[in-house]
């Protein structure tokens, strides 16, 4: 967007803040409409896809052995990977991961891992040597704004939906037994992210907020309450006040939509 | 992971997913399914899921790509690391980089390239599950996205591949066909101009054979045809009224 | 070269083929001189070198020892690689290999892959264990047009040529023999592409050609006369009419070879 | 390596490197170290030894990155690969990506991009030993390094983390509290405009902790902003002298 | 520097050396000023920081565990990499190895490896299965000139700071023991680069000088006065009579750094 | 692979390949052997098999490397992954990376960079085989395929190197003798300006022996750079033959 047409987008934006609106007729702490669709991938162990208003992403959970790491035997392995995939935006150019896409998957990633929400040592199957290799594959598909929420909800919808197949260790060998087992999720961390523009703080920013949005905060939080993970994005501040208005929010919204979502 | 079947076609001349020898596996399109692109399409054909998005015409980018008589089509396809048995790296595959020539190849004499010189069209394509034909689903979605965004074309291009199982020619193989069958034969072809734009085969097959193949490939290619016209004209249609 | 120079030339070929003539004086289906030496690298397992008029096309193929794929434990691995060596022409530049070599790289590859001739089993050492892996590296050192059947012809003079260690399993170790014994192959695909120049099928294009050709079809046939792989390049396209049409001419053309080279 | 001690902090509130929990380590710092950076520092953070450059205003490399309406700053955070217990390769790993991302945005509110269109500032971070909450050290040095190549400053930025060990909220974790404790938060900071700039969390807090801990590492970041002042007076005293 | 610059600053570092004079007021044949700070790195095995002059060059050493070398399975491996890190030079961009820091890297190596200095025997834990591996990164941080000098001489101050942590091998596994051993640091060679500007010889080059001269060499001596390593550099050229004298410079200088040193 | 013999060289001062110390392996040159480069040169020396082309001057690409007051000498030394023993991968080693420069820095004193700027030569270097003396070979090759080129040069550069094996110093090491010999020393000279232009070592050799293997490989490069000058003119004779 040229430079002009972005400051007279910003002055309407700011302006409609001033009267407690958006652009999109949303109030400031509104949700965008939620939408997720599991196992929408049948060759995928796990998948869902989730539209955060026109916001769209894809994630498939793939389930493979491996090795455990050595200073975790006892534990399986879990690997987010985000793809800014080219369909999604005249922004996003094919190629390895950028700084975006790596800061989205590993803010997703870190959600899931501190929230401990997948039972890990039950992924397992022979004590440092074969151990449930889990990819979280994020594929943005339509870049309508606030990739992390939708990606961090695409994630946990997905690895929900996921199942491992059954094996065994017998006489020093690893055999395929019958059947699946559903993927041991044992809590569901929910990421609020909340932007600010020109000191108003705003809940799940779109596209055209994000293009003129100073900053923006990350909290993934749990049922209890706790947080589990921040992220500061963007480059202007927040003023610590600010920062505590917006773990507030971000756990009052996680309060509604786990009754939403009846996670 | 399954085991190979005795045959993948029976007496009756049924195959292991229960089609006839020249059937097509069900194909559903939908146009104008992002928002963010100029054009873009989504086809189920089979279990395969594929997206196609087309960006342009718009400035070239490397701008040292920028041809100055002519416009420049750029296709990747690309799959997803969900989309196939095991996991596959998002970086791209030798496979990819050739279907990405080769789709390209099949798409350009549907464009008017000199009448554009100095711009550039986009194609991006992503499967989201292979089940075989990717790459013919693909230039099917794809020619529909190109068409979306409102670049001018002198037809589409549907993909549609043929091969053999067993010692039968049949029509639109689906992955346990083509891991197992004798030959897969893509095509893709512009119905209205009776050209075939895309045309690659492994297997083996005799000249007879290849000749019913390539007949029956183009009958394929023909049928889906209707189907990305109808896809067109519903999406136009449907904006259409939301307009009155 | 400038477009205006290339629309000269075009037409120039046009006008020609319209007499059923070439620049360089072949009739439309005629081959240009081909001369193969093989054996021109002492130091690898096996190597030709194919002139197809001025194009010059080194392979060399060198034999290690590998694992074999999960899915054929008694089969040997193939890889093929193309490498369009910027010794070749003012338009190669060094780099990971494009779209080009990769292109040339795998028709090559399936020309041998599918016509199954080589022996694969003979090539499994310990079933599952240790298979000879063979590499077939091709080396385009001088690019005057149609490189596709220059360099499946080198790949197969080159396989032809090469032999492999002896190697026997004794308790449980490998031990290399005395001696070599030749690569077991058991048939010759032969390779021929044809071209379009504005509604002529032309065999054997070369550079001048190649640069005003709308589009290109290379047919692998073996000696039963069954077709073993096709691919069409270039930004034209076919009629049906006419792909059956440089089916035959590559049948034909084939034959033609096989008693000249008497493979 | 080490054993995991039973407690990370004992009945009298000392820690397994003898801090109490609201203190910081000790803090080096030294500002114009490089003969060849427009402006450089030198921090020794605890065990952390981390040296910053700054190179700009200048020609924005490659030129398209170069902005009509703003000065670009990039910024590389590294690791020497002898940094950390294990060899580190000197390719950037995902985790150097990030890092590099979050320390530009924490760097940013500090300039008057606006002022400089066209320019482009460089800081490169060399973290030549890490001992934990490397980020936040390499963000006083390169704040540092950025006033010493004499670019404006609205306010320095100055990082300082606090977390939670065992069940207290302390202030600046080293390697092995990062490790075995139960949360850390990176904080980065202008204190004169109170002002955060950087704000990362993993572990666990409940919201009153979180309180806490952001204060402290708040009232961390103070202190270390005087020693900045001061490093950076006594570089220009010191100049000052020499050219007297 | 603009072109115009460089000419006029070359005619001037020309004028002066016809004078016998430098620049920075030293002799053709001086040095300039060397402090070595060994274990500044703590966490490492090995480190030093080199100041030649301006210069500073810092290594670190980094012992690990890995396999020998088929060829060589009673020898340890030894790696050495160079960075030249962005803020030693508004000239050096981040990014893979360029070809002068990889030519940088593989002087230093050479005069390492070629002059036998580690007793490479001693880092042999288990033959043919487990070895130490030592990393030397080099980590040029201020670059005001002759950097494979300066480089060198880091080097070989933190492999001689360098200890090992012992192994043993105890019923076919392998147990870290308590303590640890110094590298075996056999001998040390001595690496001086000497300029060429309008035939004039000087050693220990700095930037200004580098900027305009004609060519170096580099000559790797060991203490009974042999040479192990030679690199000639730049776009200019010796006679082989320069190519003697700067042979005899060379060891003079490591006689003379030799005894400043203790080495 | 095979086994090492007791001695390099025998009481007779014959070694192993059946050379004496002071004397070459065959040399085969062949200029203009390639038609779509504008120079080219293939040599056989020994059993090394290398073939060189040059393109130029023209256009420096990418343009950033142009430079206003010189000519850019691009230089790439490349090995066929069947060259040697084991297979190489066809990405650059970092041995292929240094040589490069070390020969592009070789060939530069040759030309009269100055005198064209804005321009661009670039030099490719293949190595079919590899057996011992590649870089000498290459330089010997590339300056033949500059030339043909028709680039003015200063004079031919020409590569020969000597070494030490046993104890005796030795003219043109083989492979073999690389490997399990003493020493080895590649030179490149422009005997008709009496320069040397590329000089390494690696290996063990006393000052004497040192000053006696520089000399021995100029004379090797002497003898070479006679057969460069005979098959320049060859060349050069059968074209005008064939234009007459």
């Amino acid at each position: 967007m040229s430079s002009l047409v972005t400051k007279v987008r910003s002055k309407q934006i700011e302006m409609l803040l001033e009267k407690g609106k958006r652009l999109d007729d949303r109030g400031l702490l509104d949700t965008r409409e939620i939408k997720i669709e599991q196992g929408v991938i049948e060759k995928a162990e796990g998948s869902a896809r989730v539209y955060l208003g026109k916001t769209q992403v894809l994630v498939g959970v793939k389930v493979g052995l491996g090795e455990p790491f050595p200073d975790t035997p006892n534990e399986g392995v879990l690997t987010v990977n985000a793809e800014l995939v080219p369909v999604a935006s005249p922004n996003f150019e094919p190629g390895p991961p950028d700084e975006n896409s790596i800061e989205l998957a590993r803010v997703v990633d870190r959600g899931i891992r501190e929230s401990k929400c997948i039972d890990n040592e039950k992924l397992c199957i022979a004590p440092g040597k074969k151990v449930f290799v889990v990819f979280v594959d994020i594929y943005v598909l339509n870049h309508d704004g606030n990739l992390i929420d939708a990606s961090a909800l695409a994630a946990m919808a997905a690895l929900m939906n996921t199942k491992m197949p059954n094996y065994e260790v017998k006489d020093g060998e690893l055999k395929m037994k019958q059947g699946y087992t559903p993927l041991p999720v044992k809590s569901h961390p929910i990421t609020v992210t909340t932007g600010k523009i020109s000191g108003h703080l705003i809940v799940d920013p779109w596209i055209e907020e994000e293009q003129v949005m100073d900053s923006r905060i990350t909290f993934a939080t749990k049922e209890d309450g706790s947080i589990c993970a921040i992220q500061k994005g963007g480059s202007g501040y927040f003023t610590p006040q600010q920062i505590l208005e917006a773990s507030k929010i971000a756990l009052d919204k996680a309060v509604e939509l786990r009754k939403k979502l009846d996670w | 992971m399954n085991e190979k079947p005795d045959k993948l076609i029976d007496k009756k001349g049924i195959r292991t997913d229960g089609r006839k020898a020249d059937e097509l596996r069900s194909v559903k399109l939908q146009v104008g399914v992002l928002s963010h692109a100029d054009g873009s399409a989504y086809i189920e054909h089979g279990k395969n899921k594929i997206l196609a998005a087309a960006f342009g015409p718009r400035e070239v980018h490397p701008k040292h790509l920028m041809q100055a008589d002519r416009m420049v089509l750029k296709v990747r396809y690309h799959m997803a690391p969900f989309s196939v048995q095991e996991r596959k790296s998002p970086a791209p595959s030798r496979r990819e980089v050739e279907l990405s020539k080769v789709i390209k190849e099949s798409l350009e004499p549907a464009l008017f390239l000199e009448l554009y010189p100095r711009t550039g069209v986009d194609v991006f394509i992503e499967v989201l599950q292979a089940d075989g034909g990717t790459r013919c689903a693909a230039i099917t979605a794809a020619a529909l996205a190109i068409a979306d965004a409102g670049v001018p074309m002198r037809d589409l291009v549907v993909g549609c591949a043929a091969g053999k199982i067993d010692d039968t020619v049949v029509l639109d193989l689906y992955d346990a066909e083509d891991k197992l069958g004798a030959a897969d034969l893509p095509v893709a072809y512009m119905p209205s101009l009776n050209a075939i734009t895309l045309l690659q085969m492994d297997g083996s097959l005799e000249p007879a054979e290849f000749e019913k193949a390539v007949g029956m490939a183009i009958e394929g290619c023909k049928k889906i045809y209707e189907m990305q016209k109808e896809a067109l004209k519903t999406k136009y249609m449907v904006v259409k009224e939301v307009e009155e």
